[in-house]
């Protein structure tokens, strides 16, 4: 099982002749995930170590069936691309491409919503099922297939996150990175009824960061919906007021959507909130019974 | 990025948003001479980036030029919540009947573009959400669509009942949201929008903030940044490709990642540490970003210690490894360093700046708690 | 049975204190149409004989539980009046209002469609069932209870046809003027299929005119869907090319759109098109066995 | 409303479309400048607002000035169906590699915008619709979203191999689109669209159509009217309400609403009359409309009958009657009048006549017999 992409994905890359598009498209591919093309305009015909490239998405999923699409265009033309995607039939797109203008997104979410298409991203390091399946810029090796379901607004601390369970046995049914933007596509509160959903998820970690009061809702959903075990970090308990910390979405606005709220949001629905990152694999250790 | 009052008022009047006539000054002999011109009553307005001026006195009316001179005099120069006032707006003071907010904005759960009204003007909106949401108004705007008549007639309807009132707030509205829109706005307020004496509806004060990822695509919204010496800073820093924000504290932080720069900010904090600022050098770091994140601690006076936390993944250890042994036989570096590398590459990354004689830490907690051990001995 | 309107229809009129707003709907309350409410901004709290004004259509609608309405103002204004309705909660909307610009029915048809909503006009002079209601500005005097289902681009053929009915004996169940531009709401196709499964229709009148294809399209629907009686008239055979004949639908382009095409399209699946209106009601009895 | 491919090109100049130069003359004297100036191998084109000039002799390439003068002296003055020449362009004759049709419609099926493309350019796309309807692109365009560049692309694609084509064709493609919307049209069609010689793509000639309906919102386009003589007279008709259009026939018709009056006018035609016009005098008829339209059918010489076909309905025939009396009265009706009144208020509208002397007629199929009969008495 596990969620979104597995060994079914058929991946079609948005961008694979740029730097970044190229080098993580071999990196995908050695990790055993289905990469069945790649998008370039105006390089259809040519090919990536094998992997044929068209000019169009169109192309792409009539020659080669992708299903899933990931995206590595500059920001400037990521909402295109995206769309380019639904229209042409994709199911599943993960935008890595960070600065997308957030009215780009607010006119994308429109757009998908009416295709009945979803999105990771943009301004994610992308997900991965480990064994079958790893989409975007993800190191492979700190991963381990397993049973804790993991969701971030982050990158690298999600590496960090991920070492940790991994180094103490607890592997990983699906990891996704949601992005740090604003307005991005799947959100904790989808994540977590798939999740809750899927039979090879046992535990669910939740990461999240300061900005906005995504993690507040999830604690109220988590409450009504879940049944699983949920253990959450929030990072930027020292983040000031009106600064954006890298993330679009990293901004602490009027006194609104500070760690020590969103810390309080879950605690109070009894969803553990782990201070350091090393004490986040031993909570969870506590509540899936494994000591 | 922010704009001030003087600008938002430009932006209303280029979309035929009626707002009173006003003069922006830098010194009170400026002032003296917009009051003069405006020959009645004015208002003397503080312009900086920050809520609250007119609590701190940055907003004062004047009925006479001595008086528009003696409010000039007092408010430029003033610090309001750290910004010093350098110049002021003298603008004509309007009879207002009545006060309004109204404000756009995108909300990120239903990731679509949101109109705010209330009733409740010319107090800070975060105030009446607190302290009595239902006085707020919430309407979702379909960008696919715009703003219609019907939507702007529905909301004009909630706030007037007089329809020559409800006419002018629909042209009002449909020109705000085009404001927002076509400058890729992330929030614009009229607070207060009026009824004036004349029955005329007008916008009194305006506060915007705009979406940087899009300023690629606004340049003239881009020209009208005014940054401070913090934001300066993070500008050129951000030419390097370096997040960058600057702190209080002590303890300067180098982090790939900006959720790992604020988790290790919070464990820094959580053993006791004051972390002197936010930094992210980003995902595939060049030596090169090292070099230039180290010259940017490192002209920062504060930073007594330097803590760099890395976990490799597309950013590879030893790539910072080399950058940091470039900047170390570069620069003068007479301040402790402390380092963590894992993921990617750590182990070549350790061994390339084995020589430098720093100190070997084995988690994130144990690098802080070093660092701040440091720190205290420097101090 | 009947279609779209009957005795459950609560009706607001949008434009009700216009000229030929408050005409109308004096003459559809008479008639006996449910009419709970009309909109007017800037005239709410004011009534028509009894009849509530309000200044929006959100208002009549959670005051006065109109689920229909029916449109009297300018032009210009229609579109965004069609949307207010369907953004209240309003079900089907009959736009009566004459020279609305083609790309705001293209707007507003993408509108509505999002919403669910249903469309009859512009520029159409409503429908009617008769003894039950009567939306828009039909003279009801001509109309009869009766088994027919009638649906015509032009207004006023429209009349002369249904007295020929009338005075042939043959009573509607409900006639329904689709309107004369190019863009329009419910077309042939919804309507056929609906007098299809509408047990009170016995036969069906489809009075068609130059321009577009849509009654060849009709045509086919019918040869596949339709099992009752249908029974065409197209108006127009004498039109020049290139000439808009009144409505703005009414034009032949390049020898396209012509009545022959038409004529040809119904007579080639099997359906008897009138070249007399006073032939129509003749093969209408003859069809449903009423010799 | 039509405009000629002169206007199309400024259309598309206006919107950044490449289009060769050209200079718009109206006499031999100005081609010969004109082309003196080119001074190099130009086209002279015939402009009417009717398809297949071409084929007509109306588009002439010349290589000298000498040519370009003969040429506009042959095209000057020709008529192309129906349509004197009164002006003709002078076009930069650019070196043509491939031509293509693109153009943008409303599609009446889907209630949506259709992009069309073909690589059949340069002949009538409804030839290409009729022989080879595969040979034709269509697209359909999410006018919330408009024109993407994925969609541009797309269809570009289709087209050309070249990424530099491509691209041009992209933008190309982008702001046709705009033009469309912002317009009001309902047909603007690039064709031919080509590659020339220096791998440009660019637009040779444009056909637009804009929607009368919405001309009150597009006075730019509005005043790009040319009407002929007939329309001159369409659009005095449409300024006192009425809806004109003149035929050949001989039997005046005035009727209420459009259906009805081409089904009086088909009518008439059945029984082997002919029309002389179209004439719809609309919904609430005033008296004085039916003046009006009596004096129009009264100024064209070739009506030899009238006949009026009203159903009243919101039309009271009693207004009509007493219009049709006021009209007998002010003016020398010498031609014969059949009349048919049914519906509202028809009695008392016979009643108003009754002095009159008119032919009473019990149906329309009768009415149409006795006009014919009257015609042929005159004839």
């Amino acid at each position: 099982m596990s969620i979104l992409v597995n060994k079914d994905t058929k991946l079609v890359v948005q961008g694979i002749t740029g730097r970044d598009g190229s080098f993580h498209t071999l990196k995908m591919k050695a990790y055993g995930t289905n990469v069945v093309s790649g998008v370039s305009p105006g390089k259809g015909g040519q090919n990536l170590e094998g992997i044929p490239i068209f000019n169009t998405v169109e192309e792409a999923v009539n020659l080669t069936h992708a299903n899933t699409s990931v995206i590595f265009v500059p920001a400037p033309l990521a909402a295109d691309a995206i769309m380019e995607a639904a229209e042409a039939g994709i199911k599943l797109v993960i935008c890595i491409s960070e600065g997308v203008p957030t009215l780009d997104m607010v006119k994308v979410t429109s757009y998908l919503n009416k295709k009945g298409v979803k999105l990771i991203g943009a301004n994610c390091p992308g997900l991965i099922t480990p064994d079958e399946a790893m989409i975007g810029i993800l190191p492979v090796n700190i991963f381990k297939k397993g049973n804790v379901g993991l969701m971030s607004r982050s990158g690298t601390l999600t590496y960090l996150m991920v070492s940790l369970l991994t180094s103490n046995g607890l592997g990983q049914s699906t990891c996704v990175g949601i992005g740090g933007d604003p307005v991005a596509g799947l959100y904790y509160q989808e994540l977590l009824q798939m999740f809750e959903d899927d039979p090879e998820t046992e535990a669910i970690v939740l990461i999240g960061e300061i900005g906005g009061d995504a993690e507040e809702r999830a604690a109220e959903y988590i409450k009504n919906h879940i049944t699983k075990p949920v253990v959450a970090f929030i990072a930027g308990q020292t983040a000031p007021q009106g600064k954006r910390m890298g993330h679009a979405g990293a901004i602490i606005t009027s006194g609104s959507g500070t760690a020590e709220e969103k810390i309080a949001a879950f605690e109070a629905v009894g969803v553990p909130v782990a201070r350091l990152p090393v004490d986040l694999p031993v909570i969870l250790k506590k509540l899936m019974k494994l000591d | 990025m922010k704009i001030h009052e003087y600008q938002a008022r430009q932006l209303f009047r280029q979309y035929a948003i009626p707002v009173p006539d006003d003069v922006l000054c830098y010194t009170a002999g400026e002032v003296e001479k917009a009051a003069r011109d405006f020959n009645r009553m004015v208002v003397v307005k503080a312009q900086v980036l920050v809520g609250g001026r007119g609590k701190a006195g940055g907003v004062k009316l004047a009925k006479t030029v001595d008086e528009a001179v003696i409010a000039a005099n007092k408010i430029l120069g003033m610090d309001i919540k750290g910004f010093k006032v350098e110049k002021v707006l003298v603008a004509d003071a309007v009879e207002i009947n009545k006060e309004f907010y109204v404000g756009l904005t995108i909300d990120r759960n239903t990731k679509s573009v949101l109109f705010m009204a209330s009733t409740e003007g010319g107090v800070e909106i975060e105030e009446v959400a607190k302290e009595n949401p239902a006085a707020i108004l919430k309407i979702p705007i379909d960008t696919d669509l715009g703003m219609t008549d019907f939507q702007a007639r529905k909301i004009a309807f909630k706030l007037f009942s007089d329809i020559n009132l409800v006419k002018q707030a629909v042209e009002i509205f449909k020109k705000l949201y085009k404001l927002f829109i076509e400058n890729d706005a992330s929030l614009v307020e009229i607070n207060p929008l009026v009824i004036t004496d004349k029955n005329r509806v007008m916008a009194i004060d305006g506060k915007m903030t705009f979406d940087d990822n899009a300023l690629f695509r606004q340049i003239d919204i881009e020209a009208l940044n005014e940054p401070d010496e913090d934001e300066k800073k993070e500008i050129a820093a951000k030419d390097k490709g370096l997040t960058y924000i600057r702190l209080d504290g002590n303890i300067g932080c180098m982090v790939n990642g900006a959720g790992l720069a604020m988790a290790t900010m919070d464990v820094i904090k959580y053993f006791g540490g004051n972390p002197a600022n936010f930094l992210d050098i980003g995902g595939s770091s060049s030596p090169q970003k090292v070099v230039d994140a180290m010259n940017l601690l490192m002209s920062d006076k504060h930073v007594k210690v330097i803590m760099i936390n890395i976990f490799g993944g597309i950013t590879r250890c030893d790539d910072v490894a080399r950058g940091l042994v470039t900047a170390l036989d570069q620069m003068k570096v007479t301040i402790p360093i402390v380092i963590r590398l894992s993921g990617t590459n750590a182990e070549e990354g350790l061994r390339i700046i084995s020589d430098y004689n720093l100190p070997t830490v084995n988690s994130l907690s144990e690098a802080a708690q070093e660092a701040i051990r440091l720190c205290n001995l420097v101090n």
